[in-house]
């Protein structure tokens, strides 16, 4: 019982991380109907600028932090205004998303020469404590990213439906050319997508790369790509989908590691292919996700 | 129009004869390094055009390349290899287990109907990222198929005691012995044209018609008759088989395969084949096939001779630069020219033929 | 009769209670009327009245709330867009979208889609079956192509069609297909005045020589009221009446639908002038 | 360019709209609306009324349309060149065809996405405003826009749209899909907006509707002005009835109609 309560806490903690991801993910969906293969590499890239400025450096966390999240907030905007924008004037789509593949290997492949084969600390103020409750006990870097990401995630929220520019985000999300009928700028709102997209990616970077994980290497990506399954599984038009489905991937991971020796049929290291069974399953139920919406037909 | 048609056809057989020739005598003169490289281009280029049909015909994308070509692979590897106590393996004759492990290949792709069948376009890219993850997985847990880290041999591909990729029995053209590196070039070419043939005569037919209308306009499509969710399974199928197909060749060129190569990026590798090639082009795939399969093997080799890139211990060795070259042309041609290396060669053609007055029936009469 | 080697008699089309509804918004409402085989039957009304709801419905994209549709008999709702094409249901679009990247023949060949045979094989193997079907379909597409007066388009790239041929490539294309019943939405729309009298006369071509039913939604009064036996008017989702042009014509429902309350003091100033 | 008195407050002179390479959607089309009038614009589908108001709000490109020739001005000032935000801060603000309000957005937040035309910003009391103008939108505030009927999705567009203080106000086919009493009630509320000093360019297909409200009118046919005049005089035209009533394309009516003088050739 008190394993399973700290796996569900740990699963949690994971899932908010892969809840932040995936927003990015969903937002930038909603404001330029353009699926951003290229979020892990945003992730690494802000995660790196934070651990090198660090480790390498030797700023203080909480200086390096802010030039993280403006240097892959400043990444993603020039992705959107220099490259994908004129994507969306001939509504290529499809060719944008595959362009954002190519993104993600370039600035990946980067990331991983400059990184090498260290392993870089980002001198967080986490710790390596873990704390005790309820009989159980769970690393704090976990609980912190438990509070921290369910704080972005209820801020964002709020964000969306109460400031005036969610409402003009999501009325770009539904109509995009009534709301430039309105005067609503639509390369204002995709650019501030795709910005709060880097940032969320860089905040969940540093929670992945905190204790008790050794640091930032390059399998770090691998993690960072579960978020697009946990998009899918939430529906890539819904941000309650994306914060269920990164819950649903992160849950699915620890509790499959957990009950790894029930599950020793499936072989070891299942854990990294069930958010991805988990995505099938639910495609099958649901080609649009738990929370996405079809829309209706037009001839 | 009927003139640009036979135009092109007088403009295109030459071009054939004089390339078929080449092709052919090549082995006569090349060294080991050069068939090999060639041979890697045509086994890859057999994928390439399977991926082009589902991305560049259908519009549908999929990140599963190299899940099925490694069902390709390790099906051949299964059934034609003897059977040990710590290594699965059937035994069956080798030509056998080869045409089994392609069918395989289609039979995973078919299973995958209810998903390739329902979902569009990019959703089906990020759901068959699954199969990648799944199929890596699989293939580091089941040891005894794939060896785990280490990796497996792969039988030779022999009829009766003909050796299809090997030495034996010895045999020589124009008193050139054709060994390994020769009949590699030669099989690997043969099976390319044949599957081309076939690509070229399916998409002509009226189910590339019906691809091609999937893509342009799928409403539209099925209120013309069209079933699209099994037209796009039937092109998924294709796609695994062809990946499968390439899968079984490249195997036997490898002699000896790893888990670890079959991962997402070789998926990547296909996709940016593809896209160099222009996405819809049947020669645009086979090109960008041949430049992105042998990008890694040239830099490799003429490394030395860049500033900077030589030896192992640099940063910038060729792995790099291949990697950045892949992902930036994938950027780079979708930006600029999305009918990549294909609309090099139209515009090659164009230049070459003198402009024909516009037949009076294109003006308009109504 | 050109187009056909056998003459396919036109079907009747039963349209009985069908209602769709949108978030909320009734789109159809219980609309009911029949067509009768070989005839050519209009639906007109406002914008937005629900004809756009009505085709799609026929041509099985939308799947109403409640209804039946039965062509010859064989109900049409709850089957899949290219089974409604089995049942003999072709359709010409409004926007006459062509598939951008094909050439008009192989667009007319695809109309001859659910009539061809071979699939991967036959076409990767040149299978004598699929070479024959294939040689069919191009004999037949030219001989539609010729009805219509387009046979010149054919070996011509689909995305480079003037608008007002691909009107009449994608009508060709409809009629590819081998209706027994043939929905036109909006076949004149956006054309000049003599165009509409061509488009006329090859509706009632196909009506007379291919006795095909047509069901024709059209903005321009002077066309549907020229050659329909029968009209449906439609509004706010639901059945105005349905009857003979004269009738449709004369009567205040369909002019209040029309003009609103301005319009039936038009009507009464022009009692005394017959309707040209 | 300064705004003199005399200026209509919208002149489009010589326009041309081209989609794609193949469709010429208008050509040489010249429409003027004066200052505090109401114009409209008739003629059926396709006519490329609606492409008219596309070209002046500045979201032709969305659907692969580009002009080809001819200018804008507004209060004196050419806005062609503009984008279309630009466009609605000036005071341009388009109900586009179809209501097309935003269903998963409640109404009030409906009205705020309005407000980002607004070029003073955002204003104490400019939600009430609207309220008032339609009590109906002030009791559904809180709810979903997809789940209002048809009459009040039309009210919510034009008071969206209302919430930029617009000048000009551009109505595509306001009685769209509506019942006649409902368009009935539209059209009041639109004669009290214009009351209240907003100059107006409808475009409908129903033009007992459009006479009804409108000063002068231009009636469309295959994307050039075929008529023009004050709406008295062509609520008797025989060309407009013709059109619009029904009876045969026939050759005498094709003559008049500056569409077929060019032997059709595009």
């Amino acid at each position: 019982m008190a394993q399973l309560l700290s796996m569900l806490v740990e699963g949690a903690s994971l899932g908010a991380v892969y809840a932040l991801v995936a927003l990015g993910i969903v937002v930038i969906y909603k404001s330029s109907s353009v699926v951003n293969f290229a979020q892990p590499s945003l992730l690494m890239f802000g995660t790196y600028v934070v651990a090198s400025a660090t480790s390498l450096h030797g700023l203080s966390f909480w200086v390096a932090l802010p030039l993280g999240v403006a240097a892959a907030a400043i990444l993603a905007v020039l992705i959107d205004r220099l490259l994908v924008s004129r994507f969306r004037k001939t509504n290529a789509v499809v060719a944008a998303s595959i362009m954002t593949i190519g993104l993600d290997v370039v600035l990946l492949t980067e990331t991983d020469r400059r990184i090498g084969s260290q392993i870089l600390t980002t001198d967080d103020p986490w710790g390596n404590d873990v704390v005790r409750f309820l009989g159980i006990g769970v690393a704090e870097a976990r609980i912190a990213a438990l509070v921290v990401g369910a704080l972005l995630l209820v801020l964002f929220q709020l964000w969306l439906h109460r400031s005036d520019f969610g409402v003009a985000m999501r009325a770009t999300a539904e109509d995009p050319e009534t709301a430039s009928l309105m005067g609503i700028r639509l390369g204002r709102v995709s650019a501030t997508a795709w910005a709060v997209a880097g940032a969320l990616a860089v905040c969940a970077g540093l929670f992945i790369v905190a204790y008790p994980s050794p640091g930032l290497d390059t399998s770090v990506e691998a993690v960072a790509l579960r978020a697009l399954p946990a998009a899918i599984i939430g529906g890539l038009d819904s941000t309650t989908g994306a914060i269920a489905g990164g819950l649903m991937v992160g849950l699915s991971e620890v509790l499959v590691r957990g009950y790894g020796e029930h599950l020793a049929f499936l072989g070891q290291g299942f854990e990294e292919a069930a958010p991805y069974v988990l995505m099938l399953v639910v495609l099958l139920v649901r080609p649009a996700g738990l929370f996405g919406i079809r829309e209706a037909v037009r001839v | 129009m009927f003139d640009k048609i036979s135009g092109r056809i007088r403009w295109r057989a030459p071009v054939a004869v004089v390339a078929g020739v080449v092709l052919l005598a090549i082995p006569l003169y090349a060294d080991r390094f050069w068939l090999n490289l060639g041979s890697f281009a045509f086994a890859a280029a057999i994928g390439a055009v399977g991926l082009m049909i589902l991305v560049g015909r259908v519009g549908q994308l999929s990140l599963a390349h190299s899940f099925f070509l490694a069902v390709g692979a390790y099906g051949y590897i299964w059934l034609s290899s003897p059977g040990t106590e710590d290594s699965w393996g059937l035994g069956l004759p080798s030509l056998l287990a080869a045409v089994i492990a392609v069918t395989m290949a289609g039979l995973a792709g078919l299973a995958f109907s209810p998903l390739a069948g329902r979902l569009k376009g990019i959703y089906l890219g990020v759901a068959s990222l699954a199969l990648v993850f799944i199929g890596q997985h699989v293939l580091f847990a089941a040891e005894p198929l794939t060896g785990g880290y280490n990796g497996r041999n792969v039988p030779e591909l022999t009829i009766g005691s003909f050796q299809v990729l090997g030495v034996e029995p010895e045999l020589s053209l124009f008193g050139v012995p054709l060994r390994q590196a020769e009949r590699g070039w030669y099989v690997t070419l043969l099976v390319l044209v044949l599957t081309t043939v076939f690509a070229v005569l399916v998409l002509r037919s009226r189910v590339g018609r019906a691809f091609a209308a999937i893509r342009d306009g799928e409403v539209h499509a099925a209120a013309l008759g069209v079933p699209v969710a099994r037209y796009r399974s039937v092109a998924f199928t294709l796609s695994s088989v062809y990946a499968g197909l390439a899968g079984v060749l490249l195997a036997l060129l490898f002699q000896r395969v790893v888990p670890e190569y079959w991962d997402l990026f070789l998926s990547l590798e296909y996709l940016a084949m593809v896209v160099i090639g222009g996405q819809a082009s049947v020669a645009g795939a086979i090109a960008g096939a041949a430049f992105v399969s042998s990008l890694p093997l040239l830099l490799q080799r003429y490394s030395d001779a860049v500033p900077g890139m030589g030896g192992a211990v640099s940063d910038f060795g060729p792995a790099y630069v291949a990697q950045i070259l892949y992902g930036g042309l994938i950027v780079v041609i979708l930006f600029y020219e999305p009918k990549g290396l294909a609309a090099l060669a139209t515009r090659a053609r164009k230049a070459l033929t003198p402009r024909r007055a516009v037949p009076a029936e294109r003006t308009p009469a109504s | 009769m050109t187009a056909h080697g056998t003459t396919a008699p036109g079907a009747r089309l039963e349209v009985s209670d069908v209602t769709v509804r949108f978030a909320g918004v009734t789109a159809l409402d219980s609309v009911t009327f029949t067509a009768e085989p070989g005839t050519i039957h209009a639906v007109i009304g406002p914008n937005g009245a629900g004809k756009s709801s009505l085709f799609n419905v026929l041509s099985g994209i939308y799947k109403p709330a409640g209804g039946s549709v039965r062509v010859d008999g064989a109900e049409l709702i709850g089957l899949a867009p290219h089974r409604v094409t089995g049942l003999g249901v072709g359709r010409a679009f409004q926007n006459a979208s062509m598939f951008a990247g094909l050439t008009v023949e192989e667009n007319l060949l695809l109309g001859r889609h659910r009539l061809g045979r071979g699939g991967v094989f036959g076409a990767g193997l040149r299978l004598p079956h699929m070479r024959r079907s294939e040689r069919e379909a191009r004999a037949k597409v030219r001989q539609v192509a010729e009805f219509l007066g387009v046979d010149h388009l054919l070996p011509l790239p689909a995305a480079e069609l003037p608008y007002g041929e691909a009107k009449r490539v994608d009508l060709a294309r409809a009629l590819a297909t081998e209706p027994r019943l043939l929905l036109l939405d909006e076949p004149a729309a956006g054309m000049h005045t003599h165009e509409k009298l061509a488009v006329r006369d090859t509706i009632r071509r196909i009506a007379t020589e291919q006795r095909i039913t047509v069901l024709l939604v059209e903005h321009d009064m002077g066309l549907v009221m020229g050659i329909s036996e029968q009209v449906t008017v439609l509004d706010f989702g639901q059945v105005v009446l349905t009857g003979p042009p004269d009738q449709v014509i004369a009567d205040d429902a369909v002019i209040a639908a029309y003009l609103g309350r301005a319009g039936a003091a038009e009507k009464e100033r022009s009692e005394s002038e017959p309707p040209s | 360019m300064t705004e003199r008195e005399s200026d209509p407050l919208l002149s489009v002179r010589n326009l041309g709209v081209r989609y794609g390479d193949a469709v010429t959607a208008l050509r040489d089309v010249s429409v003027d609306v004066p200052q505090g009038g109401i114009v409209a614009v008739l003629g059926s589908n396709g006519a490329g009324k609606s492409t008219l108001l596309r070209a002046i709000s500045g979201v032709l490109t969305g659907q692969a349309g580009r002009m080809t020739g001819g200018e804008i001005r507004f209060a004196g000032a050419r806005i062609d060149g503009l984008g279309a935000e630009r466009r609605v801060k000036s005071g341009i603000v388009q109900v586009p065809e179809g209501r097309r309000v935003f269903a998963h957005l409640t109404v009030e937040e409906n009205l705020r996405a309005g407000r980002y035309g607004n070029a003073k910003g955002k204003r104490p009391g400019d939600l009430e405003r609207v309220y008032e103008l339609f009590p109906v939108l002030g009791e559904r505030r809180k709810q979903t826009a997809g789940l209002l009927s048809g009459g009040e999705q039309q009210m919510l567009a034009i008071g969206r749209a209302l919430m930029a203080e617009p000048r000009l106000l551009l109505l595509d086919e306001p009685s769209l899909g509506l019942a006649p009493k409902i368009i009935d009630r539209i059209v009041d509320l639109l004669r009290e907006i214009h009351r209240q000093g907003t100059a107006m360019l409808v475009v409908e297909q129903n033009a007992a509707v459009a006479l009804e409200l409108a000063g002068h009118a231009y009636v469309l046919a295959v994307g050039e002005v075929a008529i023009e005049g004050p709406a008295e005089r062509l609520r008797g035209d025989d060309r407009v009835r013709r059109l619009y009533l029904g009876g045969e394309p026939d050759e005498e009516s094709a003559a008049t109609l500056p569409g077929d003088a060019r032997g059709g050739t595009p």
